[in-house]
């Protein structure tokens, strides 16, 4: 089943630079739940061979979880904060792709370097995951919008669920099930924050954000 | 004993001043005052009553006679060869020192009472100058502590000559000038008053307390006479009746030498004072280092 | 004896707990406690064995352990003469109807900082012994800034509270590498430990005595203090840093340069303190200064004590350390009866200032004597205590010198430094006591100023005596220091004959030469007619106060040799032209190392602390990429590194 | 399963059903002393926990959740005069989310399984958000969302680094199972590099939570704009929770054998947050983020003590306690001179010794304690450092460890005596009435104070058997 789950990670990295390009909202929200949905599917190719429903479970509420509920939220807030495009970004769009492209190459060779199961060797799980928490980071430092920030946050997660495939049959499902409550959890607080801050400031700049300073 | 000793150091003090004017008269060709002069103007000057200027306290008439009292006792610590110390222990060298710090302490005292700006000057001039001939002083007692390996007068001014006696009287001799306010240092018989020291702080003093700052500086002459006279010949090796002539002719000359250094140098400007003060210190230093080595070889 | 010192401390704790409540009671509680404690002291200096008690009970997981041997005792006997002498003087000087509040917590920190003084004294435990420490600097903080509301008092207050706990770290660090080394808390003698401990012991107590350059807090702090809480930081506090330079350059094996060391500290801040006493104005600060001066005093002695004793207990290190304790007890009494002087002063005339000053010999007859004893006893003068001690320092250091051995090369330059010392010490107090007491009034408050009641003239007179009697009948005192000098080195505790046998009576004599013709003088003046008239100063009509020479003219030579070492700040126009006018001459005097070298310091690190500041400006995206570098750098040091 | 962690969470619902606003911060004192009660029994009388289970009262929660949970009860004493004060915010979700907090500190503090340490940390992140934005100005949400983003990333590193400390036991040919018996069980047969990675993963992850420098940016605005107890509670429980985590991943790796490389990177973040720490402090002008950096600068002290071997550990854990309840007692008397000032910054708050005396004097005490001056318990634990780092022949550490508390308290001393000497401003003179200090006030600091007095001069022996069975459970073979 490699080659299939190999087409989603690509997939995925390739959501990873369309997020990095995108200068609309509405379009990164879209490239995050796809991904989502892409991230979701990937247990039931990886455990194709022999059925388990818990797995089938996993993937059903990652499915729901990434693609649609947080998604949603996030539409959500954006309508009530009515912002559409991602003004002037702290890293343009230009230097961010490249960036996200460089960092792409890099994972590749960096998981490289590090020994991996047999039944894993020929994967691309290690690289994308590693991709994909770098893109997490460049959307966390590089964009100014509160919403493109969470969009990076939530990337940044799907690397590390990727990377947690690893492990997912080794692992028992309390862990994947707790991981993936907090993340929810985490979202929708991030969610009712950025609310808040939205009625605080009127505005979801995190520009404004910085009254708490020496 | 102890009589003659007193009357020695009381009686003969005053001719020393005597003695320097003659010779400064000698050698301008003048008669001058007689030498006993300082006797005389004593005895006046006893006699006389005493003005007190309206700022001053009891103690501007007491702080001389303390003085008075400071540098008798250390006149009294200082062998007369032969006759040996009114009093020797181990260390009396040090309470001479400072029973000379004493007296600078009451006549600076006495001289800031009235608030006269004269007053004022000296005390500061003779109190900071004090800082560097008490240094040369010291060094050349350490040297002759080290040179004979006691830290009693009476055996450390019976020294065997050695290589850094020339210093160590050049040395002493530039500190007698300082301490008694001679020149090059100070003129004892200038009347301008900005270039004065010692009598700067004397400007107010009249009467009894006057004579005791002439007589007690008198002295004091005759003090740093015997030190240097003693600190440099072997008067310990002499017969008794030898040491006294020579401890005696020792101090006649060092009087003349003043009188000449009077009558030949000039005052010097003040800022120049701590030069001459620091080759004084020099000297001394020196000697202590070549009684060091002296003793180490 | 046991009981003494415990009677002692409970009457201190009781004396701090009435301070708010009674301040009579307060008062009668210190008294009966700081007695009480120096009847114990002279117990344990008189008797032959030393006191020691060891608690059953833990404290920091270690034994409480007290021991009150001969040095402990030398420098408990000030404790407690000052304790009560500055407790006495206070409640004259700082009471509840001028300083409400404030009066009664100087009360209870006074008490506080007796007592732990004293325990600083008594523990031999090095973890109570650092407890006791810092609860004394932290005492003596609330002392100094007593009056808070000034600012120029909490500056001075947080000067001395930061350098005390530099020091304070110094001597954390050292006190465990003690107890790593010998692997008890407990203190003691010592062999196998290394010798280069002592000089953190050093810096970590020469912070507290302020030795040059580590007293860039003294003259601040001592300046701005209430004047009791000066007498008590300068007379006995900064003698606790002596304390321990004294107790652990006996108990550890010291370097062998430590005794030239010691000694080149103490000249330089002998000849440097008192240089800068010369130049101050402010009488307090001078005061201030003259204290580096004389703790460098000690350290000479101490560390011709220290030398001899590693170079086979020569007999004239007795005489230097005898010296040097002598001189402890001497400082702590001239040194408050002048500080309680400048206070009097002060409560009279409002300011510190001596170019303000003058002629107040008049208006308070009795402060000024005082002042006149202690200045004399300062400068070292016969027939009074300081002269005494040190007396038996230079004839430690003379001796050094006539056995001619290679290492006392240091007691040359010592002795005659010491010696200009001195004679600086003259100079400055002689201007002091000039400046303040003599000729004319030269400023209005100055003119108006009053005698100061018995209640602080009293305790000035006690110490006084003391200074007197010291210096008239060393004698007396000789026992308690050889007792001292033979608990600091036990080679030494046969305690050879005492060497005042001359002195004493020599100087007794001279007393009363010296007053038997002061009076005949001032008999035969009276009987030759005595006139007023006014100053005669070469004819002036009518002398001014403006006339006479000021602080800074008077300080104007020594200034002038110093104008380098100051780094002197100076503004000069001079007259010119055939009317001259306008013409000015200022000259500051800088708290040199503390401006020059600290402050620099201490700006360049307030820069970078603001650069630091600069990154944390709240832009969260910021904060994001320093977690990555972060993260890139835990990485790097990991696996780049990390190869075995 | 474990009533330490079951009783709050219970209380916490209780609270959030309660419906009066008025009685319902009694919760937080009540479900606190019953919890203290609780952790004291099991303290006094250590249960047998199983070695494979995944939360159990082991030795090293033993040795730092009664400090929290003590830590706890004595801020609900004074969480109840403090609320009554702000009657004006409904303390409902406030109540119940700090209970939450005390029973998932509890089950982080014994989560022997990597996993459930992780959800544990996260958990009490999320459930502290609601502390934190509390007073409801833009300033706490600011606050928060900067502590929820930085916090987060954080929390998700230290997952990423889980995840690779189970792939390493994977690869090293284990089941997976991630309790950390077993995976120090597996020790050498850990595959390295996936160890080492997960090492720096999992001390940055959880670093951020603990607030070393670099990754401390959330600390001084979280603990700016928090009410004194949150501070309290984040500082002495939160940090303490990240800081037993490190502990027990350090000893993983060192049973992994790669110990050494470990203890480096502890010494050398802890190094770098006390000194950064001591710039900060040096430069900052307002007295409560002035605690978020004190708080940094002890973390670091922590960090390099975890680096200095058993002995540091020990005095680590001495050191966790001494400064949970200090710092406890700072943050409240800061909250009520805070409080009674109106202002947090230098350039407006003096001489409030003038308007709030005990605040006053009991912030200043705290101040000397946590700047370890004697007797307070910082001083005992912080020299137990010191004696460490000598002992293991780490001088320059000591010298630097010296020196960076040296700056830390000039800039401590610099900004409490700004606050409290000198002549109050006119408008802080209302404060005296803006802030009456009531006994409920008052005690809750002062008690704390006394405690840490009593930890340093008679440091219980059952703490001290409890620190070292902890040290013999992280360092198994010595």
């Amino acid at each position: 089943m490699i080659p299939a789950l190999n087409l989603l990670i690509g997939l995925a990295m390739g959501l990873n630079l369309v997020a990095l390009g995108s200068s609309r909202l509405p379009s990164l929200i879209r490239t995050v739940s796809t991904q989502g949905i892409a991230l979701g599917l990937m247990p039931i190719l990886l455990e194709g061979d022999h059925w388990d429903w818990r797995i089938f479970l996993i993937a059903m509420a990652t499915v729901a979880g990434k693609g649609f509920v947080i998604p949603g939220l996030l539409r959500r807030a954006m309508r009530a904060a009515n912002i559409e495009r991602e003004v002037e970004p702290f890293i343009g769009l230009m230097p961010s792709l490249l960036l996200g492209a460089g960092g792409t190459i890099a994972a590749v060779a960096l998981a490289s370097a590090l020994p991996l199961l047999p039944e894993h060797a020929g994967s691309l799980l290690v690289p994308g995951a590693l991709a994909s928490v770098l893109t997490g980071f460049i959307l966390l430092i590089g964009r100014a919008k509160a919403i493109s920030q969470v969009c990076g946050y939530l990337i940044l997660e799907n690397g590390i669920y990727l990377f947690g495939l690893l492990l997912i049959k080794a692992t028992p499902l309390l862990v994947e099930a707790g991981v993936l409550l907090d993340l929810t959890v985490g979202v929708f607080v991030l969610g009712i924050i950025i609310d808040r801050i939205q009625r605080a400031f009127d505005s979801l700049d995190t520009r404004k954000l910085t009254t708490l300073h020496e | 004993m102890m009589i003659v000793r007193i009357f020695l150091w009381v009686a003969l003090a005053p001719l020393l001043p005597g003695l320097i004017n003659k010779v400064k008269a000698w050698v301008a060709g003048r008669r001058g005052p007689p030498v006993l002069q300082l006797y005389y103007d004593l005895i006046r000057l006893w006699q006389k009553g005493v003005v007190l200027s309206t700022l001053a306290s009891p103690a501007f008439v007491v702080a001389p006679a303390v003085a008075w009292v400071a540098l008798a006792c250390a006149a009294f610590l200082v062998p007369l060869g032969p006759a040996g110390a009114g009093l020797s222990f181990r260390g009396d060298v040090l309470l001479m020192v400072y029973l000379l710090a004493l007296a600078r302490f009451c006549t600076a005292w006495a001289a800031m009472e009235t608030g006269s700006a004269f007053g004022g000057m000296g005390a500061a001039r003779e109190v900071s100058y004090a800082v560097l001939s008490e240094a040369a002083l010291f060094a050349a007692m350490l040297s002759l502590a080290v040179q004979t390996g006691s830290v009693s007068l009476v055996a450390m001014l019976s020294p065997t000559p050695g290589a850094g006696t020339l210093l160590l009287a050049a040395g002493l001799f530039i500190v007698l000038l300082a301490e008694n306010c001679h020149v090059p240092f100070d003129d004892p018989n200038t009347h301008l008053e900005l270039t004065m020291i010692h009598e700067a702080m004397a400007l107010d003093h009249s009467g009894p307390p006057l004579a005791v700052i002439l007589h007690g500086a008198s002295m004091k002459l005759l003090l740093f006479a015997v030190l240097l006279t003693a600190a440099v010949l072997p008067l310990g090796s002499l017969s008794p009746l030898a040491a006294a002539g020579a401890l005696a002719g020792g101090v006649l000359l060092v009087t003349i030498g003043v009188g000449l250094a009077e009558s030949f140098l000039a005052r010097f400007a003040f800022r120049h004072v701590p030069l001459l003060l620091t080759m004084g210190i020099l000297l001394c230093l020196f000697s202590l280092l070549v009684a060091w080595k002296g003793g180490a070889a | 004896m046991s009981g003494a010192l415990v009677f002692s401390a409970l009457c201190l704790l009781a004396a701090m707990g009435t301070s708010a409540g009674s301040a009579r009671a307060s008062f009668a509680f210190t008294m009966a406690g700081t007695l009480v404690g120096l009847l114990a002291a002279l117990g344990v200096l008189l008797g032959p064995d030393d006191w020691e008690w060891t608690g059953a009970f833990l404290v920091g997981g270690e034994r409480m352990h007290l021991r009150l041997d001969g040095v402990g005792a030398i420098f408990l006997v000030p404790v407690c003469v000052i304790g009560a002498a500055g407790a006495a003087y206070a409640r004259a000087y700082w009471p509840d109807s001028d300083f409400p509040g404030a009066a009664a917590r100087g009360r209870a920190w006074w008490n506080a900082l007796i007592l732990c003084m004293g325990l600083v004294l008594t523990i031999s435990n090095g973890l109570h012994f650092l407890i006791a420490w810092e609860a004394f600097a932290l005492c003596g903080y609330f002392l100094i800034t007593l009056d808070n509301r000034r600012p120029e008092v909490r500056k001075a207050g947080w000067l001395y509270l930061a350098s005390s706990h530099a020091g304070t770290l110094a001597l954390m660090a050292f006190f465990t590498l003690l107890a790593a080394h010998t692997g008890t808390w407990e203190l003691g003698p010592v062999r196998d430990v290394p010798p280069a401990l002592f000089w953190l012991a050093l810096f970590g107590f020469g912070m507290k005595a302020g030795f040059f350059p580590c007293h860039i807090w003294l003259p601040s702090a001592h300046a701005n203090a209430p004047s009791h809480v000066s007498a008590v930081m300068s007379g006995v506090a900064i003698k606790m840093g002596v304390y321990g330079i004294v107790r652990f350059g006996g108990w550890l094996p010291v370097p062998a340069e430590a005794g030239q060391v010691v000694i080149g500290l103490g000249a330089a801040s002998a000849v440097l303190g008192i240089a800068f006493a010369m130049a101050q104005n402010d009488l307090k600060r001078l005061l201030a200064y003259c204290s580096v001066e004389n703790i460098g005093v000690i350290l000479i002695g101490l560390g011709a004590a220290q030398m001899a004793r590693t170079h086979g207990n020569a007999a004239w290190g007795q005489l230097a350390i005898a010296g040097a304790l002598l001189h402890v007890w001497n400082h702590a009494l001239f040194k408050s009866l002048l500080f309680f002087g400048a206070g009097s002063v002060l409560h009279a005339t409002g300011t510190r200032e001596m170019s303000r000053l003058g002629g107040l010999g008049r208006a308070m007859p009795w402060t000024a004597g005082l002042f006149a004893l202690g200045a004399a006893a300062v400068c070292g003068l016969p027939p009074l205590n300081g002269f005494v001690g040190e007396w038996l320092i230079y004839l430690g250091l003379f001796d050094a010198a006539t056995t001619r051995a290679g290492f006392a090369w240091a007691v040359l330059p010592a002795a005659i430094l010491l010696a200009s010392a001195g004679a600086l010490a003259l100079a400055a107090f002689i201007k002091a006591g000039g400046m303040i007491f003599l000729g004319a009034a030269r400023t209005k408050p100055a003119a108006q100023a009053h005698e100061c009641g018995a209640g602080m003239l009293a305790p000035m007179g006690v110490l006084a005596a003391a200074c007197a009697v010291i210096g008239l009948a060393p004698g007396l005192v000789w026992p308690a220091i050889a007792r001292a000098a033979g608990s600091w080195n036990p080679a030494w505790a046969h305690a050879e004959k005492s060497p005042f046998a001359t002195l004493g009576p020599a100087q007794a004599a001279l007393a009363a030469l010296a007053a038997a013709a002061g009076f005949l003088l001032w008999k035969k003046s009276r009987a030759n007619g005595l006139r007023r008239g006014l100053t005669w100063d070469c004819g002036y009509r009518s002398p001014a106060p403006r006339m006479q020479y000021t602080s800074g003219s008077f300080a104007g030579i020594v200034a002038g040799w110093f104008f380098r070492t100051f780094g002197s700040e100076r503004k000069f126009r001079r007259p010119h032209g055939p009317f001259p006018e306008g013409s000015i001459l200022l000259e500051r005097i800088p708290e040199t190392v503390l401006e020059r070298w600290v402050e620099p310091a201490g700006a360049a690190i307030t820069r970078l602390s603001h650069a630091a500041l600069s990154l944390q400006h709240g832009r969260l995206q910021a904060y994001i990429l320093y977690l990555v570098v972060g993260l890139a750098a835990v990485g790097a040091l990991v696996f780049l590194e990390g190869k075995p | 399963m474990n009533a330490l962690i079951i009783l709050p969470l219970a209380g916490a619902i209780l609270a959030a059903l309660w419906p009066d606003n008025r009685t319902r911060p009694w919760f937080l004192p009540a479900v606190g002393l019953v919890h203290v009660v609780l952790c004291l029994r099991l303290l006094a009388s250590p249960p047998v926990v199983s070695p494979e289970a995944w939360i159990g009262f082991d030795p090293l929660a033993a040795a730092v959740l009664p400090a929290v949970s003590l830590l706890f009860f004595v801020c609900g004493i004074y969480a109840v005069p403090y609320l009554r004060m702000r009657q004006e915010r409904p303390n409902r979700v406030f109540v119940a989310a700090l209970l939450a907090v005390l029973g998932l500190l509890s089950a982080g503090h014994q989560a022997r399984h990597l996993g459930i340490l992780w959800i544990a940390t996260e958990a009490v992140t999320l459930a502290a958000v609601p502390l934190l934005h509390f007073n409801n100005t833009p300033r706490a949400f600011e606050a928060t969302w900067k502590y929820l983003l930085v916090g987060g990333t954080g929390i998700a590193l230290s997952l990423l680094g889980s995840f690779c400390l189970g792939y390493s036991s994977l690869h090293g040919g284990g089941e997976g199972d991630l309790t950390f018996v077993a995976l120090a069980a597996q020790g050498a047969g850990l595959s390295r590099p996936w160890v080492l990675a997960a090492w720096v993963l999992l001390l940055v992850g959880y670093g951020t939570k603990m607030g070393l420098a670099p990754m401390h940016t959330w600390k001084p605005d979280a603990y700016g704009e928090a009410s004194g107890i949150v501070g309290a509670i984040l500082a002495g429980g939160v940090t303490s929770v990240a800081f037993t985590a490190i502990l027990r991943i350090r000893s993983v790796v060192a049973s992994a054998g790669e110990g050494g490389a470990a203890d480096r990177t502890l010494l050398a973040i802890g190094l770098f947050s006390m000194a950064a720490a001591a710039l900060f402090l040096l430069g900052t002008r307002d007295f409560k983020r002035m605690l978020a950096y004190s708080s940094i600068e002890h973390m670091g002290i922590l960090s390099i003590a975890a680096s200095l071997g058993a002995p540091g550990v020990w005095a680590a854990l001495f050191h966790v306690w001494s400064n949970s309840l200090t710092k406890g007692t700072l943050f409240m008397s800061a909250g009520n001179i805070r409080r009674a000032a109106g202002s947090p910054s230098l350039d407006d708050v003096r001489g409030m010794s003038h308007v709030v005396p005990r605040s006053a004097a009991i912030f200043v005490t705290g101040l000397f304690a946590i700047t370890a001056c004697p007797p307070f318990g910082p001083f005992f634990s912080e020299l137990k450092v010191l004696g460490a780092a000598i002992q293991t022949g780490h001088s320059l550490t000591a010298a630097g460890f010296l020196a960076c508390l040296l700056f830390a308290f000039f800039g401590l001393t610099r900004v409490v005596f700004a606050v409290v000497d000198g002549r109050p401003r006119p408008a802080a003179q209302a404060g005296g009435k803006r802030l009456r200090e009531s006994f409920g006030l008052i005690a809750p600091p002062l008690a704390l104070l006394v405690l840490s007095l009593w930890l340093g001069l008679f440091t219980p022996a059952i703490l001290q058997d409890a620190w070292t069975a902890a040290v013999a459970q992280l360092f198994p073979n010595p």
